[in-house]
């Protein structure tokens, strides 16, 4: 009980901490407070091996590679520059909004409690499928994997598989680089050529 | 030990909306990203418990689906920070503009 | 048999079919073999009289549109006797032709023409249902259209042409109509089929099919207020003039009101209104042929003329009456008008009476042939044309119309004056052929062309000479068709002696069932006073003619006189009682008025302009979201948030309403 | 073989961009070939039985289904032998590509017409567009793309709407194989449901048709087309809005097809008469053939709409002989517009005197045009009349003969314009249309001619279609007009829900007050088999509550 209270408290302010740091190496070390806790709070819902995979991947891999690039960038060019603010005054009614969204959705949740969780004792990390008392375990994540949820997970490798080819495309060097012009001035709006013209009258 | 699932959700949904506000409020794009990272493990965890509300791992599935998805997304979305800084030089989402009708 | 009936009616057809293949290649071989299939087919229809008079007459079914629309062929004494004229007349006319158009550069196509003429009307004649009927009559007026129009380098022939063949198109209609609501009514199109269910028409449905006819016949015979087309048709050949505007196309409405007489029969009103019109015309055309110069025109306004008495007679229910004047009428009117081919050949194309005279030395021939032709027409006692003439007009009395009947008689008299009138004009007096224009009054041709899409005529163009040179025909080519067709014009009147008991009362025998005729007893007077009378008038007639221009005074100053005459014309003769100006005035320029106003507005500015304003409405609307559209992805993410924060809501509130 | 006769062509068409390009000759004969084996094969197979593919099975069933019968089979033969003629007489630039749009086009509505399922007939319209609108990007005499953007818009937003009506058909029968049904052994759809999807189908046919008001496109289109893809277009890609009228809506919707009739009158009525005077003064040869034909196909919209078997006999007659007649004169004009350059009537003229074998082909078929009778225009003109007549549609039948007189005036006009009168001046010295092209209008004519004499086959494809559909339709209108039929039947489906809705109360348990007692736990039973429509009307079910309770 007191685990979850204080898992909930890690999480807020660590997500808190995380938005709303200046300099994004900060903001990582938030964001890997979040994950850790995360993880803690899976395993008190059962979830044993998506608490394992919320370390491995999210602190381990997807954390490290936001390292990697916000080393990458401000290598030698000292901290981020950032252009002119065009949406100086969207803070406040951003903030309104998600505060309202925020509090409809508590009152949803708060119409239909859902009440105490039920009772769960795993036995052990290896049963018979389809037995409720190993719900969670590695052996049953894993047997669902590859019988009644095969398709999901091809298509996941399926989408690694495009997200590669994306990256190399993207931020490889098959862009060529000089027509993407670096010093070329961005047309102001004015200049640009409307994509669609207005018909004659 | 026995808490009530409703703080679990409510839990997803303040996490969730810390992640929506940094969207909107933030420009450097890291952080953004970071924000929607938040918001994936916001739903992560009111599907974990779903899950366990219902003894029904077809929500762990998800949610193994939404971490895959998660990573390529980062993957990708970090790829285009990089493409962009190297055209711009600034790192800033107001200067990405292009789609300026 | 009905191979037999096949044959005549292919038998032209081949011929077209034949000149138009080998074409050029025939020449005047191909004038030989048009009038050799026309006569054999005459042959072939003369071999058939026993089967055609039998009962029921010669039959044969040819295909079937779909069940109810079944065609066939059908010979019967009615369309015997229009058969015998069109291939007998006609091939005497084709004899002609090949003299007539001897040195013509296009004479295949001429013959093809002419041949196929006499197909469609065959098709007409010898079709044993309405729809047969409809393709005859259609494929007539293209014929028509082709050799008005056959000089198709003339602006006037294009014209006269396109005139003729609109005007016969509402005739077509008009047949039409009357298909679709016989088949209606009766469930058949064959004539037995329609006359065997005659029952199932009512009173106003009669008339109405009964008038949708009489359009048809109306336009094809050139009856009031159709007939503008018929005086400009005089553009084509003379000999096209002979054998369609005259012996056989025109008088295709007689054949049509004979055909339908069961019907006719039984609508009171119909015969009235064909009565009236037929009258009208009768005397409309001949008022209108006392002020013509050009010998052709007159030819064809005493055409018109007498188709008005035959209509007028076939009209009123005296069938037998109208039909004579049909069988007279072909052969007198196609040997004055191959008569008058001859002073034209003669005279190198000169077709103005007022240009002529003196002829009767010159072509002596053409002058006793011209006489002939001039008192059967007249109703000269003992010629042809007083026997039918005298029959169509006693009959108005006898189906108790005398306001007709003194229409009829009052048209004789004037038929005597202009046709003698024309008789002195060409061969009485001096010879004017060389005498200048103004000399005689002759104003340059003022007949507008009214379409402005045709491009103006260049003079070389009107000064070319239609026929280019004359060569060397024998003479009795052109001269033995005319000689038998004088013949005829004396003596064909003679099978109707006697009366009711006569042969050719017997011929039709019940064919026309009765309509109803008044009692003799109220006939005011008898035939032969009528016969009286009639020839009393056409006796004035020809002395006013003869005091005007046939007295040796007259012929003395008869260029003062056409002079005095020509100018003197006054305007509602010159525009043949504006018939012309009215339809085009009341049709033709409202229609292209609206056409313009559609084309050039309705579709592009109202119909299209507002499937544009459509278009452009989108891409106004474009504009103004475009605004929304800033390319920042942090206000596109508010505005998901938005969206996102009315779903939940939404979702909340009805969760919480449950 | 009737894939065959779909994929062949259009495979070919594709392939022939591996000829090189300056084999013009082997391109254009090549498709003449193509097109003259598929008219072979056609004409050869009237009895072709169905052949039949899956193709969806959820959320309907949708199978590659093709026939070759009944009115398609003339509408085929016809197509095959247009582009036969058509191809034979091109000469275009860039001679190979547009033979592959022609052989393209070919394929696509070869399978419009062979169709049996309704969403086959939906891919194949949309297929249809894109060889014509290629062309008239490509082709474009005023190197503009407005009228093929115009052509396209119009016709992807019927195509938009046929597909949706395809798809709420499919989802509402279950199967969009219908077309080669007994129209009696289908399931029937609810009236409102019908209305909507015949609105679709209509809207689609209507501007491919085209129908007034929605024929601004073709004009332009017809004008701008070359004039061997323009023979093809003209004389069958217009037929198709008509055979779907026929085919589709008649026999699958003949609730809201009768409750249309009355607009449907009044619009091919104002087409008759709009088409022929815009006609009248046209001064483009072309134009003046494209607004003929926009009178003429109103005409067939008649027969269409009257149900009579007469008229339907006659509308498909007058579909091929449209078809025949206008693919000729296009063609003919295109020989012209080839000859002089130009083919503005005020700038023409005499051009008869040295070309009379062209004059003489005009000629035929500007008589067919007008209905000539004898011909084929007047075969299909007197049938469609004769059967609105005996329909009971008297004035309509009255109105619809005064465009044939018009139709004299603008056909004489454009044939006596071009061909006759004084030659004008700088024309020059062209040569006559050569043996060749003469062969190529010959097949054209012949079967103008035929047909005219003897369009029984043809009159009759339509015989079993219309007796099935006229007999459904009685049953399923029992003489109301289509829009009232549509209104009483969704009263009569409420009144239904009410019956339905008092013995579904009726069965439930009560309680102490001797009320119903409705399970709240709807989601488990919406879904389930058992579910009481009654269930959809929330306000009947209310006061059958109320009426329950008393």
């Amino acid at each position: 009980m007191s685990l979850f209270y204080l898992l909930a408290v890690i999480l807020i302010a660590s997500a808190i901490f995380t938005i709303t740091q200046k300099s994004p190496v900060y903001s990582v070390v938030g964001l890997l407070v979040n994950f850790l806790a995360l993880a803690a709070l899976y395993f008190t819902l059962n979830a044993e091996f998506l608490g394992v995979i919320q370390i491995v991947i999210y602190s381990g891999a997807i954390l490290m590679l936001f390292v990697f690039v916000i080393a990458l960038l401000s290598s030698g060019v000292g901290p981020f520059r950032a252009g002119p603010n065009r949406l100086p005054r969207i803070a406040a009614p951003a903030l309104l909004t998600t505060l309202v969204a925020f509090g409809f959705l508590i009152f949803g949740i708060a119409q239909r409690p859902f009440g105490p969780l039920p009772p769960h004792r795993p036995t052990s990390f290896l049963g018979n499928v389809g037995d409720p008392n190993v719900f969670g375990s590695v052996g049953d994540f894993g047997v669902a994997l590859f019988t009644v949820q095969l398709l999901p997970f091809e298509v996941t490798a399926f989408i690694l598989m495009v997200a590669v080819i994306g990256v190399v495309l993207i931020a490889g060097d098959a862009v060529p680089q000089p027509t993407l012009g670096r010093h070329r001035p961005q047309k102001r709006a004015a200049e640009r050529e409307p994509i669609l013209k207005a018909p004659a009258p | 030990m026995s808490v009530d699932v409703t703080n679990y959700i409510a839990l997803s949904a303040v996490m969730f909306f810390i992640g929506v506000a940094g969207v909107i409020v933030r420009r450097n794009p890291l952080i953004v990203l970071m924000a929607i990272e938040l918001m994936f493990n916001a739903a992560n965890l009111a599907l974990v418990a779903f899950a366990r509300v219902w003894v029904n791992n077809a929500g762990h599935i998800f949610v193994f689906l939404v971490v895959t998805v998660a990573a390529a997304e980062a993957a990708i979305g970090l790829a285009i920070v990089v493409a962009v800084f190297r055209r711009a030089e600034n790192v800033d989402v107001d200067e990405v503009a292009g789609l300026h009708g | 048999m009905s191979g037999l009936l096949l044959a005549v009616w292919l038998l032209p057809f081949a011929g077209a079919l034949a000149i138009w293949a080998l074409g050029p290649q025939l020449r005047r071989g191909a004038g030989w073999i048009g009038s050799a299939t026309v006569l054999l087919a005459f042959v072939l229809t003369l071999v058939q009289w026993g089967a055609a008079t039998a009962s029921g007459g010669a039959h044969r079914a040819l295909v079937t549109w779909i069940p109810g629309f079944t065609l066939g062929l059908l010979l019967d004494p009615l369309s015997l006797l229009w058969s015998l004229i069109i291939t007998g007349v006609g091939g005497l006319i084709l004899v002609y032709s090949i003299g007539y158009m001897w040195s013509d550069r296009a004479i295949a196509r001429f013959f093809a023409y002419m041949n196929f003429f006499v197909f469609a009307m065959l098709t007409l004649v010898l079709s044993d249902n309405l729809v047969g009927l409809l393709v005859g009559w259609g494929l007539v007026g293209l014929a028509s259209y082709f050799l008005i129009g056959f000089w198709f380098d003339r602006p006037s022939a294009v014209e006269a042409a396109r005139k003729a063949f609109v005007i016969n198109v509402v005739g077509d209609v008009g047949i039409m109509f009357a298909v679709f609501a016989l088949y209606k009514a009766t469930g058949s199109i064959t004539f037995a089929g329609i006359f065997s269910q005659r029952d199932a028409l009512s009173g106003g449905l009669l008339f109405m099919i009964c008038g949708a006819l009489f359009v048809g016949c109306a336009a094809k015979s050139a009856q009031v207020p159709l007939q503008t087309w018929l005086p400009d048709a005089m553009e084509g050949p003379t000999p096209v003039s002979a054998l369609i505007h005259a012996a056989t196309m025109v008088t295709a409405g007689v054949y049509l009101i004979a055909r339908f007489a069961p019907l006719w029969n039984a609508s009171p009103p119909a015969r009235e209104l064909v009565g009236v019109v037929g009258a009208v015309t009768a005397l409309l055309g001949a008022i209108l042929g006392i002020a013509q110069w050009d010998i052709k025109r007159i030819l064809a306004y005493s055409t018109m003329s007498q188709i008005g008495y035959m209509i007028m007679g076939v009209g009123i229910g005296a069938y037998q009456a109208g039909v004579l004047h049909f069988f007279t009428h072909a052969f007198f009117k196609a040997g004055l008008f191959l008569t008058a081919g001859l002073l034209i050949h003669e005279l190198h194309d000169e077709q103005d009476v007022r240009k002529m005279g003196g002829l009767s030395r010159r072509m002596p021939f053409a002058f006793y042939a011209m006489l002939a032709g001039t008192l059967a027409i007249i109703g000269f006692p003992g010629f042809s044309g007083y026997f039918s003439k005298d029959a169509v007009v006693y009959a108005m009395l006898e189906h108790g119309q005398p306001a007709l009947y003194a229409v009829g008689a009052l048209t004789a008299a004037i038929t005597a004056y202009y046709m003698f009138r024309m008789l002195f004009l060409t061969f009485f007096g001096p010879y004017r052929g060389e005498l200048e224009d103004a000399e005689l009054g002759i104003l340059p041709d003022r007949r507008a062309h009214r379409d402005e899409h045709m491009p103006p005529v260049h003079p070389a163009e009107l000064t070319r000479p239609a026929v280019p040179v004359h060569g060397h025909a024998p003479a009795w080519l052109m001269n033995l068709p005319v000689a038998i067709l004088a013949l005829f014009a004396v003596i064909a009147g003679y099978v109707a002696i006697g009366g009711a008991t006569s042969p050719w009362w017997r011929f039709f025998g019940g064919l026309f069932g009765a309509a109803p005729a008044v009692a003799a007893s109220t006939v005011a007077f008898s035939e032969s006073l009528s016969t009286l009378l009639v020839s009393a008038l056409v006796a004035i007639g020809i002395i006013v003619a003869f005091v005007r221009y046939g007295s040796p005074a007259a012929q003395l100053a008869s260029v003062e006189r056409i002079r005095a005459e020509s100018l003197g014309r006054p305007a509602i003769f010159a525009h043949a009682f504006y018939f012309d100006d009215a339809i085009d005035a009341l049709v033709v320029r409202p229609a292209r008025s609206v056409g313009t106003f559609i084309a050039r507005f309705v579709d592009p500015h109202v119909l299209d302009g507002g499937v544009r304003d459509v278009a452009w409405g989108a891409g106004a609307l474009g504009v103004i979201f475009r605004a929304l559209q800033t390319g920042l992805v942090r206000s596109y993410a508010l505005t998901i948030l938005v969206g996102t924060a009315c779903f939940i809501a939404y979702f909340a509130l009805i969760g919480s309403a449950r | 073989m009737i894939f065959a006769l779909i994929i062949a062509p259009i495979v070919a068409g594709v392939l022939l961009v591996l000829v090189p390009r300056s084999a013009e000759a082997f391109a254009k004969w090549f498709g003449v070939a193509l097109a003259t084996i598929v008219f072979i094969i056609v004409a050869l197979e009237p009895h072709a039985s169905d052949e039949s593919l899956r193709w969806l099975s959820r959320p309907f069933v949708a199978n590659f289904h093709v026939g070759l019968g009944g009115i398609g089979y003339w509408i085929v033969l016809l197509l095959a032998l247009s582009t036969a003629c058509a191809l034979a007489v091109t000469r275009v630039p860039r001679q190979r590509d547009f033979v592959a749009q022609m052989l393209v086009l070919l394929g696509a509505m070869t399978g419009l017409f062979v169709a049996r399922d309704l969403l086959l007939f939906a891919l194949f319209w949309d297929l249809m567009l894109i060889p014509v609108f290629l062309t008239l990007i490509a082709w474009s005499p005023t190197r503009s793309t407005a009228t093929a953007w115009r052509y396209l818009v119009y016709n992807l937003v019927g195509g938009l709407a046929l597909l949706l009506a395809t798809a709420a058909y499919g989802v509402v029968q279950g199967t969009t194989d219908v077309l080669a049904a007994n129209p009696s052994m289908l399931a029937p759809i609810s009236p409102a449901w019908a209305f909507w999807i015949f609105l679709g189908f209509a809207f689609a046919f209507l501007i491919k048709t085209p129908v007034w008001p929605l024929h601004t496109w073709m004009p332009l289109t017809y004008a701008d087309l070359p004039a061997p893809m323009v023979a093809v277009v003209s004389a069958v890609q217009s037929k198709a809005g008509l055979y779907g009228f026929i085919v589709v809506t008649s026999v699958l919707l003949p609730g809201p097809m009768h409750g249309a009739a009355p607009a449907m009158f009044v619009l091919g009525l104002i087409a008759l008469v709009y088409g022929a005077l815009a006609a009248l003064v046209q001064d483009d040869a072309k134009r003046v053939v494209a607004y003929s034909s926009l009178s003429h196909l109103g005409l067939i919209v008649l027969a269409i709409f009257s149900f009579n078997p007469i008229a339907l006999g006659g509308a498909v007659v007058y579909i091929v002989a449209h078809g025949l007649f206008s693919a000729g004169l296009f063609i003919v004009l295109g020989e012209v517009e080839r000859r002089e350059d130009t083919r503005l009537l005020s700038r023409l003229g005499g051009l008869g005197a040295r070309n009379p074998k062209l004059a003489g082909g005009l000629t035929i078929l500007a008589l067919a045009t007008l209905g000539l009778p004898g011909l084929c225009g007047f075969a299909g003109e007197i049938l469609i009349l004769t059967g609105v007549y005996r329909a009971g549609f008297v004035w309509p039948a009255v109105v619809a003969l005064i465009p044939i007189i018009i139709a004299a005036a603008y056909m004489l006009r454009v044939l006596q314009g071009l061909m006759n009168g004084p030659e004008v001046a700088d024309v020059p010295q062209r040569r006559d249309m050569t043996p060749l092209e003469m062969l190529a209008l010959a097949p054209l004519v012949i079967a103008i001619v035929l047909l005219g004499v003897n369009p029984g086959p043809v009159a009759a494809s339509s015989r079993a279609l219309t007796s099935a559909a006229t007999a459904l339709a009685n049953v399923q209108t029992q003489s109301q007009s289509g829009i009232a039929y549509c209104k009483q039947a969704l009263l009569d489906q409420r009144r239904n829900a009410m019956e339905r809705a008092q013995r579904y109360l009726a069965s439930l348990p009560r309680d102490v007050n001797g009320r119903p007692i409705v399970p709240t736990a709807q989601p488990a039973t919406i879904g389930s088999v058992q579910e009481p429509s009654c269930l959809r009307y929330p306000d009947v079910m209310a006061a059958a509550v109320k009426a329950t309770a008393k």
